[in-house]
């Protein structure tokens, strides 16, 4: 399936990029961030948490094929 | 007020007096309203291993973060007995001594918007996905994290 | 700020929200502060018995009132690590819907403004020789007991 | 002695004035306030609080011979 990722924050600093297409066969988010530190190694050691379809998930979640988000600490106000 | 869909709490850039002024003076026709609270978040220009943080520019997973600052809203309408509520945050550049956030309840009673600002200001805090760049005067940066 | 001599708090009329926007700006060269709150007190037109509060007129215990300002505002900057504090009140005649109290503080960091502003409204509220006739709008009138 | 003392809020309605100098030759608060009572029969049935020289006072404290403010419920902000 096609999975929209967005990055935020100092993980684009790792990424260079705000938002990427790509095409994933795995069944959990855990698994695609694993693909995702496999191109981003300096992902790994980041601190972030993960939304899909902007809700909060755990990493063992199932995929929907829909929007993954990786957040890092939020800085608001 | 409540049962809106979200709508867009951003505004591009720091949040002026003026507009404060004015978003005041619209409440002077509710004459139900005996308290205002009005929370400013204001970028400081802290010193950081001699280097002083000139402006912060924010980022945010804007659609997401609009859902929350909507559940956040809701939320404190169930909670207390507020007449009006409105949040803003800034995107993009705000300089040090600039305004970030505005917050602003309005109740009849004054005990009500002591206890609902305060809640709505750290949910914002610790649950909308906003990210801030310091920036050092040196063009250097790190990355703002909310305790 | 602090162990200057008391001020006058005291403005003639309704507080308006040009003063309150002003008062604002005036703060963004103070690099230091990362957080605003303000408090403002409004004219509510309460129905009483049919009838309705169109203004209120204050007076006061002026020489008092302003040395017990400035006792909370001397406490309140004992207590919070406060970096400025500004209280004004009304005097004379505030209609419905116009703002008699602006209470400002700013700090650093928020947690504090939070607790320093409910201090401080709290003990003008009860500590403070503010008297407060509710006139309605058949000029009968009665007097506002703060609880 | 002479005493100036003012009247503020709802105690005007009583005393129909603000501020009056009388001569008084009694020691304690309580007595002024008894003199005041003849004098305003209306104030005996008010709720007020009582200071001298700007500081909040029992009725059983001395007269200083300067300023006593009869001061109803507050009602700031």
């Amino acid at each position: 399936m096609t999975i929209t990722i967005k990055y935020f924050g100092l993980l684009t600093e790792a990424t260079q990029c705000h938002e990427e297409s790509i095409n994933f066969s795995g069944v959990l988010v855990s698994e695609l961030l694993e693909n995702l530190f496999s191109k981003y190694p300096a992902l790994k050691h980041k601190n972030f948490q993960v939304a899909q379809n902007q809700v909060l998930v755990p990493v063992n979640t199932k995929l929907s094929g829909n929007e993954i988000a990786l957040l890092p600490p939020y800085a608001g106000g | 007020m409540t049962n809106k869909k979200p709508k867009n709490v951003f505004r591009q850039g720091a949040i002026s007096s003026e507009f404060i002024g004015d978003s005041i003076a619209k409440h002077q026709t509710k004459t139900s309203i005996g308290a205002h609270n009005i929370f400013l978040g204001q970028v400081r220009a802290d010193e950081i291993d001699g280097k002083t943080v000139s402006a912060i520019e924010y980022t945010a997973y804007e659609d997401m973060a609009n859902a929350k600052f909507h559940e956040i809203r809701e939320a404190a309408f169930a909670k207390f007995n507020l007449t009006c509520m409105h949040i803003y945050h800034s995107l993009g550049t705000v300089k040090a001594g600039e305004i970030c956030l505005f917050v602003f309840v309005s109740s009849p009673r004054r005990k009500v918007v002591f206890e609902a600002l305060e809640f709505i200001v750290e949910a914002i805090k610790s649950e909308v996905p906003v990210f801030g760049k310091e920036v050092f005067e040196d063009n250097t940066h790190q990355w703002k994290v909310n305790n």
